[in-house]
Order: C-alpha cells, then structure tokens, then sequence
C-alpha cells in the first residue's frame, strides 16, 4: 500500500528538489512547522507584474513534505498571484500523484499552507 | 398543560431492550429496576458500550501522531465524533468543540484560562442561586485570585430567575454571565436565549451550563448565540469521562491554553513554548479517545430518535407525575408547574422525613431516585431545606415508573407513621 | 548484557490471545499486525475492555452521592480500583492516589496548585532536557505566571542524566525537581531513588513523571520516597482516560483545589465554599469511573504476571533488538547500551531518510512505529534530529515482532536506493 | 432489605432522641457536617473528673444520623474520655442494631466522628 506513495515522482523531487534555497529580499516569505511531526518549510517568493518571479522553498522533514514542497515550485513558477491563491488541496495532491493517506496529508500540504500563508499575509489560515 | 400537540413517539419500555442493564434480571428477592436518576448519570445503550469495546478491539492507538493505519483510523474516528458533536449542537466549526471530561472541567477551563487573562480587581462576574456547584465554585476560586466579585440573579418563588433582579444587576456591567439552561434540582429552564440578548447588549460574554438541557432538548448554539456551553457525555448515554466545551472560535482562540502537555504545542524549547490552533490547543495530553468515540454514538443515537421527540417523551412524564404526586400526603414539589418551562426533573420533600430515608426506602423497591443537596447547596438553602428527594426522566422512562415511584412514597409515610 | 539470570515467564504469542486487537484479521493484503508503538499508548487486554463493558451494562450509576444499590456498587467498585492503585504503587493510603485523566492532568493539577500556592518570584525549579513535553509545558506556564526561573539538567553523550551537572544545580536551591523515571524517547531509566536523596537534602521536592516506568517495572512511592507521581492508565493495558497523581497525603493536604465543582466540596455557600478532604478534594465532577475501574483491571492483570517478570520479557527483547538492530545498514540508535539502565524503547535514525518516511514503509508491512520528536523537542535538538523512529515493546511482543521489524527496515533502505 | 433500616429502634430515637438539645458552657464542643448529604450533628460535652457528665447533641438529618446520635448519647454517658476514645465504628454500628449499606455509613457514623473530633482535638481525623 504505502509502498505506492514512495514511486519515482516523489523519490526524484526529494532528491533533486527544484527551486530549493532562499531569496534575499523576497517579496514574501513565510515558514511554518507541522507541529505533529516537525517538519520544516520556508518559502520565499519574489514577484514581478503580479506574476511569480521566482520562489524557492527550504526546511527538512520528509520525503513527502520536501517533494511535495519542489513539485508546488514547478506549479506555480511564472503563474499569477491570483492564481497561486486559487490552487487547490486537491490540485497540489493531483500533481503529488500517490495516494497520500489521512496522516501524512499534512505532510503532503505543508508547502501549499506556507505560500498561501505568505501571500495572504500571515493572519490566513485554513480550513480543514 | 401539553406543550405540543403532537404525541411522542417514543415506546420508554421499547428503548429498553437498547439498554444492557434493563436486561440483567434483578438481584434476588428484588424488583425490576426503576431508574429515575438520569440528571445525575444516563444509563448508556448497547450501540454507546459497544462503540467503546470496539475502539479497544479494532482501531485503538494513541492518535495524531501515529503514521500507521491503527493511529490514523483511530485519529479519524476521534474527529469523527467531533464533527457529530459540532453537528449535534448545530456549531459552526468543528474547532469549536473542545473534548473534555465533563461539564466541570469545561467550566474550570474557562475560568481558568479566559478568567485569569481578562477578569482584574473590581471586575464582576453574574451567576444565579440556582447553579450547580461546578458553575460556582471556579469562578469563586478565579474570582478570590482575580479580585473580581461574583453577583447572583436571585429566584422567584417557583425557583425560576428573576428577570428584573437580572436586569438589574447587569448594570454592574459584569464581564460574563455564568447560567445553567436547565437547573438539575428543580428542572426550570431558563430564556437563555433573552438571557444572551440582555447580556450582550450590557457587554458581556455568557456561558451557559447546558449539562442538563443538551441531553433533553434541542439546543443550537448558534441561534442561542451563547459564547461558551458546557455539557457531559454520561449524562446523555454517553461514558463517563466524555464531554465537549463549546467556544465561539475567536473568543477560544484569544484564550491561553488551560493545561500544558503534549499535542497542544507548536513547538518547545528549554525557553519558550508556542502553542497549538484549536481544538489541539486546549486537549493536552492523550485524550479519553474511546470515551469520545461513545460520545459521538451516543448522540447518533439519540438524533436517531430526534431531539424533539425525547423533549415531548419527557414532557409526557411530567405531565402525568405532576398530576399524581399530589396524591401522596406530605409531598411538596419544587419548580415551576407549568411543563414548557420545566425538564423531566422533579424535586420534592415528603412531610418532615428527610431525603435520605425516602430514598433508602424507594430503594428497596429498586426504584433508583437522588436524595440530598444535588450540588446546589445555595439552592437548597434559597428553598429553606437541607435537601430534597430528586426524580428525573429520561428515555427510557413510563408512566408505570411514577406508578412505582408514587406507591414507593405511600409506603415511606407508612414506614414513618404518616399516612 | 541481560540484567538477572532468571529467563522470563513471559510469552508474549501466548499473551496475544487476551488481546481481541490481536485476533483481528488483518485488512486485506496486509500482513498480522506487529505493534511496537506501546510507549504511545499500550493494546488492552479483554479483562479490561469487559471491566468497561461490564461496568457500564450492571452496575452504571454515579457516585458518591447515591444511597441506591446501583450507585452504591459503582461508588465501591471506583474506590476498590484505587485500593488497587495504591497497592500497585505500594503508596501508604490509597487517599494518595487521585484519579485523572492522564500523567498531562496529573503534572498540571501539581503546577498549578502546588505551583501557584509555592512559587514566588525568583524560585527556581529544575526540569531535564530528557522531559516529554508534559513535564516541560505546564512548568513553563506556571513558572512564567509566578516569576520563577527553570534549570535543565543536561544529558551524557548517550543520553543520561549528567548527575554531576545535577548536583551542581541543586546549589540552586531548587524547590522542586520534577524528572521523569523513564525516557519515552530513549528509554533510559533515570536512578530516582539517588536523585529523591540528593533533591530532599537540597531542601527541594521531587515529581516524578512514571508514564513509562510503572507501566513496565516494579515501582514503589514509598522505596523511592518521591513526593509525587504521576502516570496514565492508557500505557499500561488500561483504558484511555484513566491515570493517577500519587502525592504524599500531607503534601497534598496542604494543596489548594485544582479544579473546583462537584464532590470536592465540604459546604458552599454565596460567600465561601470550604473543601473536601483527600482525595475527593482534587476530583471535580463526575470521574470517568468506568475507565479507572478499567485500570485497575488493568492493574491486577499486570499483577498476575508479576512486574519483575514483565521488566524481565522487554529486557530480554531489548537484548536481542539491540544485537540485531546494528545489522542494519545506515541505523543510528540512541539512548544508554547497559539495558539495566534502559526500558525496552529504542530510538534510531536511518540515514538520511526522514522518521516519517521509515514509518510509512513500515506501516506498508503492517509494523506500527512512531515517528517525530515523541513530545521531546528539546531532547531532539540535544540529538541534533527533528526526528526518530521508535519502536517500543511490551508483554505481547515477541523476537519475531524484531525480526519484523528488521526486515522492514532493510526494505526501507531499499527504497530510497541506500542499501 | 433496606425495610429493616427503619426498625422500631431506630425510629423511636429518631421520634425521641436522648439529649437532644446544646450545652452552654461546654467542655467539648464540635460540629460537622456530612458533604455528600448535607447532614449536621453538633456535640456538646460537659465533662466532670474524667467521665462524660452531660452531653447534648443538636444538628438536622436523616433518620439514621439523628438516631444514631441519640445512640451515641446513651452509649457514652458516664463514661470516662478514655473509655469513649475506644468506642470503634464497629461499636457504634452494633447498637444501631440495623444493617446499614456502605451508603448510609457515613450517616451513621457522623455523630461518632464529631465526637471524637470535639474530644481529640479538631485535628484528628478518622480513618476509612
Ligand atoms: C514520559 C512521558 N511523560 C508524559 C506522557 C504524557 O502522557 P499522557 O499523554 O497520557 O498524558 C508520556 C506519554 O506520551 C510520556 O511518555
Ligand atoms: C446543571 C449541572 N451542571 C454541572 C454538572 C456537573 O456535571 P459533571 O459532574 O459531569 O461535571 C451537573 C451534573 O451533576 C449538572 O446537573
């Protein structure tokens, strides 16, 4: 079963993850922690028109948190603000493609939280 | 006196058969059990002990940070039992319904938490006489701490709450009200819904103890628009050790956390801790999760019968109990007569014997009723007695049950000489 | 490296059979059930869940407070568990041991009673870096409200108390050291009686937090001489919502209420509400009574295997995981290798791969593990880790369950191409 | 079974309890109450070389403590501290002639408890 959730999608992200780093100064920053498990993303973006210009993302933790994290900077490269902010749980979990179960679904989500939270601004939060 | 005109649909003698102890035959040489003690503790239906076993044999594991399918079934079901409450009391998050043990601690919780960071020296605080000890005592607790000073709404003569003296003492502008919706020694229920208006419009927040009402009544939150409610699972079917806070979600989120553990935190270090968003914030440490799981079954089980339903079964009850105890020389009933503003309670004295020996003789005609203070000694002392014979009602109940109890009471004058 | 020469009389496959978890079928395509999550929250053995059951379907009715038979058995049965209690613990009057949901309860009820009664600005307590989150947080909270300031006692590089650095920190003057006996995260079995002695010369008080040392190893209040305990029922085959807060009777005696509300009264009035004596004083509202009669099914199952013989079936298993477990391509294990100084707990990492992603492939297998910083954050950061796996055995595991394990740990390795 | 509760004896001291009334001046006095019932019994002693002279009992209650008290009364009159120090529950509970349920104990013993409470001094407290 779980054996699916580690296919090569997944095992190429977390060890050749895109977009991995940080940018200083970014237009917007934000890191958040998955106090269940500890993992660990940051998110800094820079924004031209309205579009993102560049992003990068940073933090440990699993191979589904970090994976999850470099496919989100494949989405939304060059994409629009408004467009990022529409992106979807399920939209992030399509790409994920692997069946995430309940309890690394936060895992799984932690990125899309974290760029939603920094271009909300941090008072966002969702709902779950 | 029938509060609707539609007739009940529940069979008390029917419901029964859900309930394992309605089927152990009696200890020898007694009769069948008559169990008029629900206000203090419901007996609990199959589904609800069941529902317990088979978290135990099926799914049991600590939840939330388990990866495995054990943990993650069991964190599922927890959640689950979450949304049924939410449900249950027509809340509009589900965050908003924090798992506790029972009504006492959900009100220890706020006086603890909201109390100690908003309640300062010369603040005043409005509860009524006819609270239970567990929506007293914390706040005289938090108060002595706090500086703060407690008024009381005082009763009528039928032991309802004057709504003038309540008017009045609002202009001491207190910072919350703390009100039962139904008292458990005289049955009385309150116009919370008046209550939350006046108390709103005077600036302050209400909380509501609805361990008695949840149970017996339809009750939405959202159209009482209460602040904060407390209630307990094993007064509603559910097991001991279950229950719910309710708190509007950014009046809970402002608050600090009430206990410190595991599962409420953010992050710790040796220096500084930053806590959890709702609910997790305010359920440290590992939860009674079976006990919430029966919760959630519990209230499946009795939306199952409509809320409705149980509030006019019990309203039947009373009906024809009022009717009867008047017959039983000596018997002087507590609360209002009329049944729209009453629960299946009735509190009562029989001529000079004091509520222990009634009992104790209603005892051994297996007939299970409550003799003594109930928690509300400033009640018991409003009423001029040191305590009172308590019969309340529940689903299960019938008519034959009062036919039990009232003859029971005749025998009690006989034994004492007095009929 | 085993501790005594005498084997077990423990066999865990045999011991199975008393847990329905067990003789559950596995989900389709999946493999039996290996669980190794028991620090989390134990499996329960069938005594227990009928103790629930049983409860609930004969003898169901509150306490204290009834004068009718049904409540008068379930107010017996309730205190004949704590009867148990103490004499499971060997305390000298089972007044001594308070009934709560869990050790996060039993650690708060001391903090904030005994810490808002006597911590002044300025005092000094002093924690472990090795403290699950439920001795850290409630200190913190309190410390910070009061004004006084919290030591930590470091660790060894294999992750022992640094007993020097203690002793250098009593000077101090601590007024409490609140240490666990064993670490959930490393299993290290910290010498309690040593640390009661030299924390008692200091002047200072000692809380012990037993969650993982009573479930698994004979322990004595009286032998250590600590001040207080706390442990949950959860973690030792009982149910969850179960536990105890030892406390020496004349310490607690002198402690204010904790929560306040029903049954912790002696008399309220408007004015002034005077408490109940021990233990009455520290149990607001309606326990979960079912569940500590749970526990103390629990208590007496555990009893009949005999504790030594328990602590001696996790050693030998230890012995035998710690042998093999080196095997393993790219696993660090933490924590004491003497298992005279551990419990049968073992942390480790797997190279690069993330706790998480172990326990996942793991689970793929039907192996239950936990994995994260197990409420230890500070102890993960002492680590330099954010996280570990950890397996932790109990009566009903067996070699096989290790092999298991190591099997799946190879393939975990496999998986990320790292073997 | 609880029918035998309400035997003539108790009934008949509860009707017409023994020194029923207070003492003042007093030797010994102390009061309690029951908190699970809310029962109160007060006891006042007078006492002359050694012996119980005069005693009186006052408080309200069921019918077990009140008879119980006036038991109690009758027990302990002209007896020396000494002897009414010794009077165990089992005594008290032997006279009562009733069977009483672990329930109703407390009510039966109430009256013994304020006593040896008043000659021991407040802080001694029984066992149970
Ligand atoms: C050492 C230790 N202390 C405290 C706790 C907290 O126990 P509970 O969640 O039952 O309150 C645990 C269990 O997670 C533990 O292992
Ligand atoms: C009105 C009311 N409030 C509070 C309580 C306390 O409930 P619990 O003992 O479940 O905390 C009760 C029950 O006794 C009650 O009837």
């Amino acid at each position: 079963m779980s054996d699916d959730l580690y296919r090569d999608i997944i095992l190429d992200h977390y060890r050749n993850p895109r977009n991995r780093g940080t940018l200083d100064p970014a237009d917007y920053s934000y890191e958040d922690v998955n106090p269940l498990c500890g993992d660990e993303i940051r998110i800094d973006v820079r924004v031209k028109d309205d579009k993102i210009d560049e992003s990068a993302f940073s933090g440990r933790g699993c191979a589904i948190s970090q994976a999850s994290a470099s496919i989100l900077m494949e989405m939304t490269d060059g994409k629009s603000l408004d467009d990022v902010k529409a992106i979807t749980k399920e939209d992030l979990l399509e790409e994920l493609m692997v069946p995430i179960s309940p309890a690394r679904l936060k895992c799984a989500l932690l990125s899309l939280k974290v760029l939603k939270a920094g271009i909300y601004g941090v008072g966002h939060e969702d709902e779950d | 006196m029938t509060a609707t005109t539609q007739p009940s649909t529940i069979d008390g003698l029917a419901i029964r058969k859900d309930f394992p102890i309605f089927q152990q035959a009696p200890t020898e040489g007694r009769l069948p059990l008559v169990f008029l003690d629900s206000a203090a503790s419901s007996q609990r239906p199959a589904v609800v002990i069941d529902a317990v076993s088979d978290f135990y044999a099926r799914t049991n594991a600590n939840i939330h940070r388990g990866v495995y399918q054990l943990s993650e079934q069991a964190t599922l079901r927890y959640e689950e039992a979450r949304h049924i409450a939410a449900q249950f009391i027509n809340a509009a998050n589900p965050r908003e319904c924090i798992f506790v043990r029972n009504t006492t601690e959900a009100i220890n919780l706020v006086a603890s938490s909201w109390g100690r960071t908003n309640l300062n020296p010369g603040d005043r605080i409005l509860l009524s006489v006819m609270e239970h000890h567990s929506n007293i005592v914390p706040w005289q607790m938090i108060a002595e701490e706090r500086g703060a000073t407690i008024d009381y709404i005082p009763l009528t003569g039928d032991q309802r709450l004057d709504l003038e003296a309540f008017d009045a003492l609002l202009k001491n502008e207190p910072k919350l009200v703390a009100v039962t919706h139904v008292s458990n020694a005289t049955g009385t229920i309150n116009p919370i819904a008046e209550i939350v208006r006046k108390a709103h419009a005077a600036g302050a927040l209400v909380l509501v103890d609805a361990a008695q009402s949840v149970p017996h009544m339809p009750v939405d939150v959202q159209a009482l628009d209460v602040d904060f409610m407390a209630f307990s699972g094993h007064k509603m079917l559910g097991p001991m050790g279950s229950g719910i806070l309710y708190g509007k979600r950014e009046i809970l989120e402002a608050m600090p956390p009430y206990m410190g553990g595991g599962s409420m935190i953010r992050k710790v270090t040796l220096e500084k801790t930053t806590f959890a968003d709702l609910p997790a914030r305010f359920e440290a440490g590992t939860p009674a999760v079976a006990d919430q799981i029966g919760l959630g079954a519990a209230m499946q089980y009795l939306s199952g019968m409509g809320m409705e339903n149980v509030r006019q079964h019990e309203i039947e009850l009373l009906d024809y109990a009022l009717e009867q105890l008047p017959g039983v020389p000596g018997l002087t009933a507590f609360g209002p007569e009329d049944v729209n503003e009453r629960a299946g309670v009735i509190s009562f004295t029989l001529g000079d014997i004091h509520a222990h020996d009634v009992s104790s003789i209603l005892d051994s005609e297996n007939i299970a009723v409550r003799a003594g203070h109930h928690c509300a000694q400033p009640l018991m002392h409003d009423l001029g007695v040191t305590a009172t014979t308590r019969a309340s009602f529940y689903v299960y109940n019938t008519k034959d049950d009062v036919d039990r109890l009232i003859a029971g009471l005749h025998k009690a004058n006989k034994i004492f000489g007095l009929s």
